[in-house]
């Protein structure tokens, strides 16, 4: 096995798959269908290969594969994978081919650029969880932009292109900011060491140690980059928009994988880069994160559209992931972890369900809704299993990362926490709210002018959530699964911005 | 050549030569200030003969007897010959100030003032490092030895030449009339289309407020 | 794994199961939906009697009791939490009501839902109940014991809501578990602190939170104020389950679920569960006397608060669910003068008599065709008199005569709380003693005696229940009569507290309290006789007003005490305008910040957003202007520019 | 005497071979009147001979029979790694341009012929311009550059628009010429050489102690003026719009890379190598012409909605790209690495653009194939359903523009944002400036492709068809476009060239 | 006076400001072209004065100045030609009328 060069085929193996529906007749849209499907599992099958042999145990990187580039650079290919990417990298490969699946109704024009642009995306994604080169890194991170705007701006809803052009316009503002910063500290690396090798290899990177001024900046560059797209507080408009517009299956992957992204930029990146700057930067992150966590719950009280009660969800919910990452304790950054795992879960299975709705009834408006229950059944109950999963019912996913963010926050400043923890009351009021008038009461005269067109999920949709309830099941009950895996990396992390947190004064 | 003439210009005391630069130098500037400012364009293309006439003898008087005999060969004779047709060939004779000028034109006025100011002032004090005081003559025999000896201006040469041939070919093409109608859809077709149209697509106003208004852009 | 510990997780396993297969397969078992949750919760109820009969009669699991770990449930770094579990005397206290009381209503649920056609959802929900219900009780650590916490809190919404289709059950299930949100708030960040504090949110062993706790504040690692802290956070948790004021609010809504569903979760079991908790807990609530006041006080308060509003509602499960609020008081109270035992003692004894009431009023409703209006009752003892005769013994039960249960655990608690320097709770507990004869005889006299006001179409058609229903009731009779008697009896002396004693140990130490012998002719027995004599009181006054035989007279001296007292019955009938006030702040207020909110998020957040791009934009065709076609201008452009870079350079020239 | 060496021939091989190929393009016409797909035939051949015959030569790294710079006509005329590197782009340019040619003239009735002989001619201007080592030859090459693009910029003569560009075009270019002019000649009465090299030496001698005379500082200020005016950087950008939107075409294509990299070759020997010694006077007006160029060009795009308009604005917004990397080489230390890195990104920056910016213009041309096809942006409505290979290409020249990775247009901006990086200071401001601006350009690239994608076309559009010329050319663009970013070796070559060439300078 | 490097280079600028004040006053579009010849004129003057009193540069400022005007012919066939051309199309030889293409 070990000579199989796994990351790199879990990273192009959509590729590959892309390319040989590019040369599919357009018109069999069940051959492409099936083809990108077969795509998508075989990529999740590998990264479950990957899983397998991984070693946890290991704080390091593993499977590593490092190919010259730019030598005139220091430029690599290079990749490899640690407990917590590679918990990200199964995420993306299972819900990728779920949103794939999911897709197989509501695509019916122009299937095959759908598909390609899917498994682009996919290729985009993997990479960046897996790059170890900043360059490599920065290349993934934009090549995620164009399938994405692409998904969202040609299947996408009314006012689709506004919100696709307002995604990639602010993402792109971020991302190329931060092209300045890993130039930056690329040129200030070969300043110091007299060559460009390993100017732009992480793990050279991580230990460097660039003067103050430069993390101060450069932090400033990565930050607004992982920021927009977590999204945190004040730069989270684009995601109702985008989510809004974005077809079910795009609104998974936006939720499920490139919040994620942002998420795992901050720890991945920020944080180690620039261990003073993050410690510097890091009051100012808290509250942000506070405010998005609170904000984001209260303004999706008021949600009159599914889709942007679950955006706002979103934000609440990510808030405790940068808040959880910024305390710098161990329990805020396995809580950190932990949520982004289990919101790229269920908030991906929310929208699949607003999805199912959606496909019945052509409309997302809440007070259009009502009554499900009876008509619905299954779905009610799918729908409400999730509800509860967001808003953190112990034993499902979604309490193990929130609870051990609060944890992790109380250890860091008590208040903090008892802001952070505002979130499980409103929590509970939006989703439950939302969920009492859709799903409770009788049913509602629109839906009753659907008649036989509202029925209940079938089979493929029902195929489609229920990995995402296992998931959600066993993520909660056994969430050793995972901090298992991040325990190292994350121990590795701590013990490497230590000194910059004695620095500051704490503790 | 004596004609027993004072050293200097009588009462003035100049230097006859400068008598003559003076003389020169207040035709050029005449002939070239009727030339952009005449009406009759036609006169203004007589007018700029003269201020090449008198260049040229300004460029006799600072030794370069060479350009000076091309200057009457080149500008007068061909050069402005050429304009000369041009107009011929375009012009509807004179016609009010508004035709002649453009409706700023005294904003190009204090534009040229201001570069002639500069100019001036920058070059009065430059001390040029190289400057002597003596007025060098530039010997004919000279000037022709370098022009076909010094490599640089045999290279010179040739590419005024390729750039000559290029222009003539060009021109050729550009002012050749053709009889025959143009048989693809020309582009002024579409001059109104080329009135800049405002359905821009501008950002709309937030979305959950009048998205559709919006898409309907 | 020894066969005890496979009997407790079975205890889990089975309820949990019984939920997945009635989930599954129940809806095709229609009429029989019953067929798997109720064998299961029998099975259940005696494993949980022969634990019992193991910890508490046997003694097999020593004094400390049996724990154990099954797995590590969440590790994260020195953040670990196990899966871990423990039987001891206040589990298996528990146990007994929980499974006792859970197992009846299941049977009685037979009859109950039998024509309702969700009954397969129904049954599913009572075994998730008793699952999330015994995890809490055998729960060994803080976090197991939140999950089942909020788990029972699940269940319960799920049970208020059963009847989804009833917009108040929707609005009724939702709000009980967003205001056990708030509670939980508290209860998390207490839960945070306890681990921040030590490093463990084990309860029990010499690592456990219990042990490390007191330690820390004996040695001074932490402040007074901050277990003060904690143990308030934690308190916060307790109130919103056990519905303490201001929390109170969700549980007379609960009342929209059916009525056995209010039997179990909100009269016997669940809101029981903040009580189990502080008393878990009483080695950090003792070591926090600042909290120990404010608890004892809440729950005072809560105890005449509630009752006060019992006085004058119609619906017959509201007048019980406020008379729940009310004993729940009481139990706090104990718990806060530290009558730990005291507090567990009414807390078994309310939980079988509160569910026979409970179950009784189910019957009554069911016999009435689902009216709960008591003004529409009257006169049913003779029509379902199994009904009536074990409902009378609840009423009595809970008015404190002796000998019926509650007297021994009230009069427990009003005595300790006067002997352990509580006067004032003690005078008001006595008044609240009176209340409650009063309120729970106004609900028999206009429920059952006095002439019918039954809507004369289904006067005919009125019933007994049937015998899955009737026997539950006689069964659960029998503890209502005699548990005080067996478990209590003699006073602070009885079974409960001797299996009670190992328990609150640290509590007794923290505090202080010495353990006089009971003097029945001194001052107990004096208290004894003034508890007795205020139930008296209060049953008599019932008696008066509401009378056996509804005659005209008493119509006119209820008539004349409400105009007499007219503000404080306008009060008591608006539940002291409670719900106006939340839905004023919440809902009205609350929703207006949102909207507020949302129009910032619209207009200023993403509103600077859309204007930069628009600004930008704007800029642009600003600038386009000076693009005019013109020669000229672009001339004089590039003249003017020209001279502003040769202006430039000659000033900026060396 | 003239030494008519192996060397002169050598060096002077590839102009002379542009110069023999524009006349064989003339009698070839003359012999065989209207034969368009012979004369795009006998063009690409003699492009890619002459290409093949600049490698042979060289000077490029570890290739050609040169091995180093080579002075002829007595130090007129410089062959090194940057003459050869930019007389392969100029080729390059000329080849795809050629080859887009026939597609959009045919239609219009206009021959090719003369449209590639006048290339031939601008080429050889510009090929000249690369090499040139003497203001006089500079002056010269600039002129044989310009002259003919006015020409080509009123190809179409019977066109309103496209004679209307032309005289703009002609009369602000040589109202510049003029002024570019008094600047050299200020200059050379400073100075007393007309030599670059000399020039270079006399003002690093020259400049001990003393301060600039003014005079020499006016002249500064014109060529300045001059330059700008050439590369069309703000405020000297306005005939650019008009010149660009009214050309045919093809020949906007043509014009927004070849005159401009050509005009950046003229700065690249004049200012950089020139008035080296001097660059701490003029790299201030670097910057700011750089801010002001590509902050102008990209907020003025943003509202356009015809599309050669808006390629326009954004090929100035680019010029403000290129600026940066001239900005970074005058503000860094004289012997800093910076310094190299600021003129790599020029070259580097020059040859990405080249590709992709034609490609893009390629496909406008292409869609206007049928005459009556505007050049309004709506014209691409639907375009990725009905030509979703030409609409593909499309957006790889878009994303390429946009800087987006890996594509060769980001890796003209990385170097480019690098090299300001590497001076720090201001110049780090720039740099984000940069990227903001990248980000704004975004904007418009991405309506075309929200056009291509996201918008259908009016029913009665009709099909899309391309001919073979043009087809090999958006290979050829695209291939570069993706080859430069993607495919290490091809990177590494072009970086090794941009890095040679900027040691030529240096 | 005419021994004067000085008085040379101000009447080439004076010369050079009137070609300028031509160029961007004048409507017609032989006239500019008329104003540029003037500009380069007055370059060509320039360069001769310098030629005059720089030995240096003695004979090469006359062969500047012969290049120069070879330019400027070619310029001029040049743009004759495109004003020829547009002429056709437009029958004006203003140049501010011809504004199809703006902003």
């Amino acid at each position: 096995m070990s000579n199989l060069p796994l990351l790199t085929l879990v990273v192009f193996l959509p590729a590959l798959g892309a390319l040989l529906i590019a040369f599919l007749p357009r018109e069999r849209h069940n051959w492409i269908r099936w083809a990108a499907l077969g795509t998508s599992l075989v990529t999740w099958v590998v990264s479950l290969v990957l899983l397998v042999n991984f070693d946890p145990s290991q704080a390091g990187f593993q499977f590593v594969e490092t190919a010259e580039w730019v030598p005139a650079f220091g430029i690599q290919y290079k990749l490899g994978v640690d407990g917590i990417s590679i918990a990200l990298v199964v995420l993306t490969t299972t819900l990728t081919a779920i949103s794939i699946l999911a897709s197989f109704g509501p695509i019916k024009e122009r299937v095959k650029e759908y598909m390609i642009s899917f498994l682009m995306l996919e290729v985009g994604m993997v990479g960046v969880f897996l790059a170890l080169d900043m360059f490599l890194f920065y290349i993934f991170w934009e090549l995620v932009l164009i399938p994405m705007y692409l998904i969202i701006g040609i299947w996408g809803g009314a006012n689709r292109i506004y919100a696709t052009i307002k995604f990639v316009l602010y993402t792109l503002i971020g991302s190329l900011l931060m092209l300045v910063a890993i130039l930056g500290m690329a040129y200030s690396y070969q300043v110091a060491t007299g060559t460009w090798a390993g100017a732009f290899d992480y793990l050279t990177l991580r230990g460097f140690g660039f003067d103050p001024t430069l993390q101060f900046f450069a932090f400033a560059g990565f930050f607004l980059a992982f920021a927009i797209k977590v999204p945190m507080f004040p730069f989270h408009t684009w995601l109702p928009d985008a989510h809004v517009e974005a077809p079910t299956a795009g609104s998974v992957i936006l939720a499920g994988v490139l919040l994620k992204l942002g998420g795992y930029g901050l720890l991945r990146f920020c944080v180690p880069l620039f261990p003073d700057a993050a410690v510097q930067w890091a009051p100012l992150i808290i509250v942000l994160s506070l405010i998005g966590i609170v904000y984001g719950a209260i303004v999706a009280l008021v949600q009159p559209d599914l889709k942007k009660l679950v955006a706002y969800s979103s934000v609440s919910h990510m808030g405790f992931v940068t808040l959880g990452i910024f305390v710098f304790t161990e329990q805020g950054v396995q809580g950190a972890m932990m949520q982004m795992i289990a919101h790229g879960i269920i908030t991906g299975a929310l929208f699949l369900l607003v999805g199912v709705i959606y496909e019945r009834t052509h409309d997302r408006t809440i007070a259009k809704m009502g009554g499900l229950a009876g008509v619905l059944p299954v779905y009610s109950a799918i729908f409400g299993f999730f509800v509860l999963a967001s808003l953190g019912l112990p034993g499902l996913a979604g309490f193990v990362g929130e609870f051990l963010v609060i944890v992790g926050a109380f250890d860091f400043y008590p208040l903090v926490a008892a802001v952070a923890a505002l979130a499980m009351m409103l929590g509970a009021a939006y989703l439950l709210w939302m969920y009492q008038r859709v799903v409770f009461g009788d049913l509602s005269d629109f839906l009753r002018g659907l008649g036989h067109h509202l029925t209940d999920m079938d089979r493929r949709e029902v195929l489609t959530l229920a990995p995402l309830v296992a998931m959600a099941v066993a993520f909660g009950i056994f969430p050793g699964l995972l901090t298992e895996l991040f325990q190292a990396p994350i121990e590795d992390l701590l013990a490497q911005i230590a000194p910059a947190v004695l620095a500051a004064g704490g503790r | 050549m004596d004609l027993g003439l004072p050293p200097t210009v009588p009462f003035l005391d100049w230097a006859w030569d400068d008598l003559l630069f003076l003389a020169l130098a207040g035709v050029m500037l005449a002939a070239a200030i009727f030339v952009v400012i005449g009406r009759d364009i036609v006169r203004s293309g007589l007018a700029m003969m003269l201020a090449f006439a008198a260049l040229a003898g300004i460029y006799a008087m600072a030794g370069a007897v060479v350009v000076a005999a091309a200057q009457v060969l080149i500008y007068i004779g061909a050069i402005s010959i050429l304009i000369l047709f041009a107009i011929m060939l375009t012009q509807t004779k004179s016609g009010p100030a508004d035709l002649v000028f453009h409706r700023q034109w005294w904003a190009g006025l204090l534009a040229a003032i201001g570069v002639a100011l500069l100019m001036i002032i920058s070059v009065i004090n430059t001390q040029w490092p190289l400057r002597v005081a003596e007025r060098l003559w530039s010997p004919t025999d000279e000037v022709a030895m370098l022009l076909f000896m010094d490599p640089l201006y045999v290279f010179a040469l040739q590419v005024v030449a390729v750039l000559l041939t290029a222009a003539v070919i060009g021109g050729v093409f550009l002012a050749k009339r053709e009889g025959l109608t143009d048989p693809g859809e020309r582009e002024t077709a579409t001059f109104q289309q080329l009135r800049p149209t405002s359905n821009l697509e501008r950002l709309p106003r937030p979305a959950g407020v009048d998205a559709a208004q919006a898409d309907q852009a | 794994m020894p066969t005890d510990q496979l009997l407790v997780l079975s205890l889990m396993a089975l309820p949990i199961g019984g939920f997945a297969l009635t989930a599954l397969i129940g809806r095709r078992l229609f009429t029989r939906a019953w067929l798997i949750a109720v064998p299961v919760m029998i099975v259940t109820w005696l494993i949980a009697m022969y634990l019992v009969y193991q910890t508490l009669f046997v003694g097999a699991f020593g004094v400390d009791g049996l724990h154990f770990t099954l797995y590590e449930w969440i590790p994260a770094g020195d953040f670990v939490v196990e899966a871990n579990f423990a039987v001891d005397a206040l589990t298996a206290v528990m146990l007994i009501v929980v499974t006792t009381v859970g197992m009846l209503v299941h049977v009685y649920s037979i009859g109950y839902m039998a024509h309702d056609p969700g009954r397969w959802r129904f049954f599913a929900y009572l075994n998730l109940f008793m699952f999330s219900m015994l995890l809490l009780v055998l729960a060994d650590n803080f976090l197991l014991l939140f999950a089942a916490w909020e788990l029972v809190g699940l269940s319960s919404y799920l049970l208020i809501g059963f009847w989804y289709n009833r917009r108040s059950a929707a609005l009724a299930a939702k709000k009980a578990f967003i205001v056990n949100r708030v509670g939980d708030f508290g209860f998390a960040l207490g839960i945070a602190a306890v681990w921040t504090t030590v490093g463990t949110l084990n309860f029990a062993g010499p690592e456990g939170a219990f042990e490390l706790l007191p330690e820390a504040l004996h040695e001074g690692l932490m402040e007074p104020w901050m277990m003060t802290g904690i143990a308030l956070l934690l308190f916060m948790g307790a109130m919103g389950k056990s519905a303490q004021f201001p929390l109170h609010v969700w549980l007379p809504d609960a009342m929209e679920g059916p009525t056995p569903v209010s039997a179990l979760i909100h009269a016997a079991t669940m809101v029981n569960a903040g009580v189990y908790f502080v008393a878990r807990a009483n080695p950090i609530f003792s070591s926090a006397p600042t909290a120990m006041v404010i608890v004892a006080a809440v729950g005072i308060f809560t105890a005449i608060f509630a009752a006060s509003i019992a006085f004058t509602q119609r619906d017959i499960k509201r007048v019980l669910a406020y008379s729940t609020l009310s004993q729940l008081g009481y139990m706090f109270a104990a718990l806060g003068v530290g009558a730990f035992t005291a507090a567990i003692f009414h807390l078994v004894t309310h939980g079988f008599f509160k569910g026979l009431l409970f179950l009784g009023s189910g019957s009554v409703i069911h016999a009435v065709h689902e009216e709960q209006d008591m003004n529409r009752m009257g006169g049913l003892w003779r029509k379902i008199p199994v009904t009536h005769w074990t409902m009378l013994i609840g009423a009595i039960a809970i008015a404190g005569i002796p000998p019926l249960a509650g007297f021994w655990s009230k009069d427990e608690i009003l005595g300790e709380s006067f002997k352990n320097g509580f006067q004032w709770v003690w005078l008001i507990g006595v008044v609240v003693a009176v209340m409650t004869g009063l309120y729970m005889f106004r609900l028999m006299g206009k429920t059952f005696y006095g002439e019918s006001h039954v809507d004369p179409h289904i006067e005919d058609k009125i019933h007994e229940s049937g015998p899955a229903m009737t026997i539950p009731l006689i069964i659960l009779a029998v503890p209502s009569l005699l548990i005080g008697l067996a478990i209590g009896f003699p006073p602070e002396n009885g079974s409960i507290h001797h299996w009670l004693e190992h328990t609150f140990e640290h509590a007794r130490e923290n505090l202080g309290l010495h353990h006089a012998e009971y003097a029945l002719f001194g001052i107990d027995g004096a208290l004894a006789i003034v508890s007795i004599a205020a139930a008296a009181i209060g049953v008599g006054l019932g008696i008066y007003y509401f009378g056996f035989f509804r005659r005209r007279e008493n119509r006119e001296r209820v008539e004349s005490m409400t105009e007499r007292l007219e503000p404080l019955y306008v009060g008591s009938l608006n539940k002291w305008w409670f719900d106006d006030l939340n839905d004023l702040i919440f809902v009205r207020f609350g929703g207006a910040v949102a909207r507020a909110m949302w129009w910032f998020d619209v207009r200023v957040v993403d509103g600077a957003v859309n204007g930069i791009g628009g600004l930008t934009q704007s800029t642009g065709r600003g600038i386009r202007q000076i693009q005019t076609g013109r020669v000229q201008n672009y001339a004089l452009g590039i003249a003017a520019g020209l001279l502003v870079i040769a202006v430039t350079y000659m000033f900026m020239a060396r | 005497m003239i030494g008519v060496d192996q060397n002169t021939i050598l060096a002077l091989l590839p102009p002379a071979g542009m110069v023999v190929l524009a006349f064989l393009l003339v009698i070839v016409d003359l012999a065989r009147p209207g034969r368009d797909r012979l004369i795009t035939f006998v063009a690409s051949a003699g492009f890619l001979l002459l290409m093949a015959l600049t490698v042979v030569i060289g000077p490029l790294p570890n290739i050609g029979i040169l091995t180093g710079p080579v002075e002829v006509f007595g130090g007129a005329y410089v062959r090194d790694t940057m003459t050869a590197t930019l007389d392969l782009l100029f080729l390059a340019i000329g080849l795809l341009s050629v080859l887009f040619g026939p597609d959009y003239l045919r239609p219009r009735g206009l021959p090719a012929a003369e449209f590639a002989a006048m290339l031939c001619f601008a080429l050889t201007g510009a090929m000249l311009l690369g090499g040139a080592h003497d203001v006089i030859i500079l002056f010269l090459a600039l002129e044989l550059m310009v002259l003919p693009g006015y020409m080509l910029a009123g190809y179409a003569k019977r066109d309103g628009l496209s004679t209307e560009g032309a005289i703009k075009y002609f009369l602000l270019g040589s109202f510049s010429s003029a002024i570019f002019l008094f600047g050299l000649v200020l200059t050379f009465g400073f100075t007393g050489t007309t030599n670059i090299s000399e020039i270079a030496d006399v003002l690093r001698g020259g400049l001990e102690g003393a301060g600039l005379a003014p005079g020499f500082v006016m002249g500064l200020a014109l060529l300045t003026t001059g330059a700008a005016f050439k590369i069309a950087a703000v405020p000297f950008h306005y005939w650019t719009p008009d010149a660009y939107q009214g050309s045919p075409t093809p020949v906007t294509g043509y014009l927004s890379v070849g005159p401009k990299v050509a005009a950046f070759a003229l700065i690249l020997r004049l200012f950089v190598e020139a008035l080296g010694p001097v660059k701490e006077d003029w790299t201030p007006f670097i910057v700011f012409l750089a801010a002001a160029t590509m902050t102008l060009g990209n907020l003025v795009a943003l509202s356009q909605d015809n599309i050669k308009r808006m390629l326009a604005y954004s090929s100035i917004a680019h010029t403000g790209y290129i600026l940066v990397g001239l900005a970074a080489y005058g503000a860094s230390a004289v012997g800093s690495p910076a310094e190299q890195a600021g003129l790599q990104a020029v070259f580097f920056y020059s040859i990405a653009y080249a590709f992709m910016n034609l490609g893009a213009f390629a496909v406008v041309a292409a869609l206007q194939r049928r005459p009556g096809v505007t050049s309004q942006i709506s014209s691409f409505s639907g375009l990725g359903r009905r030509a979703p290979m030409l609409a593909a290409l499309m957006l790889l020249f878009l994303l390429s523009l946009t800087g987006i990775p890996p594509l060769a247009g980001f890796w003209a901006k990385w170097y480019v944002i690098q090299s300001a990086l590497q001076v720090g200071g201001w110049l780090t401001l720039l740099a984000v400036l940069t990227m903001i601006n990248a980000a704004i350009a975004a904007f418009y690239y991405l309506r075309v492709a929200v056009y291509m994608y996201m918008r259908d076309a009016p029913e009665s559009t009709p099909a899309v068809s391309i001919g073979r010329a043009t087809r090999t050319g958006l290979g050829v663009a695209a291939v570069a476009t993706v080859a430069i970013g993607l495919i290490p070796p091809v990177t590494i070559a072009v970086i090794t060239l941009a890095e040679q060439a900027a040691l030529a300078l240096l | 006076m005419s021994q004067s490097l000085d008085a040379y280079l101000v009447l080439s600028a004076l010369l050079f400001s009137i070609g300028t004040f031509g160029f961007l006053a004048r409507r017609n579009a032989i006239a500019m072209l008329m104003s540029i010849e003037l500009m380069l004129n007055a370059v060509n003057l320039a360069a001769i004065a310098f030629g005059a009193f720089t030995p240096q540069l003695q004979n090469h400022a006359s062969l500047i100045a012969l290049l120069v005007m070879a330019v400027a012919a070619a310029e001029a066939t040049v743009g004759l030609a495109i004003v020829i051309a547009i002429y056709r199309n437009r029958r004006t030889p203003l140049v501010d009328e011809y504004a199809s293409m703006r902003e």
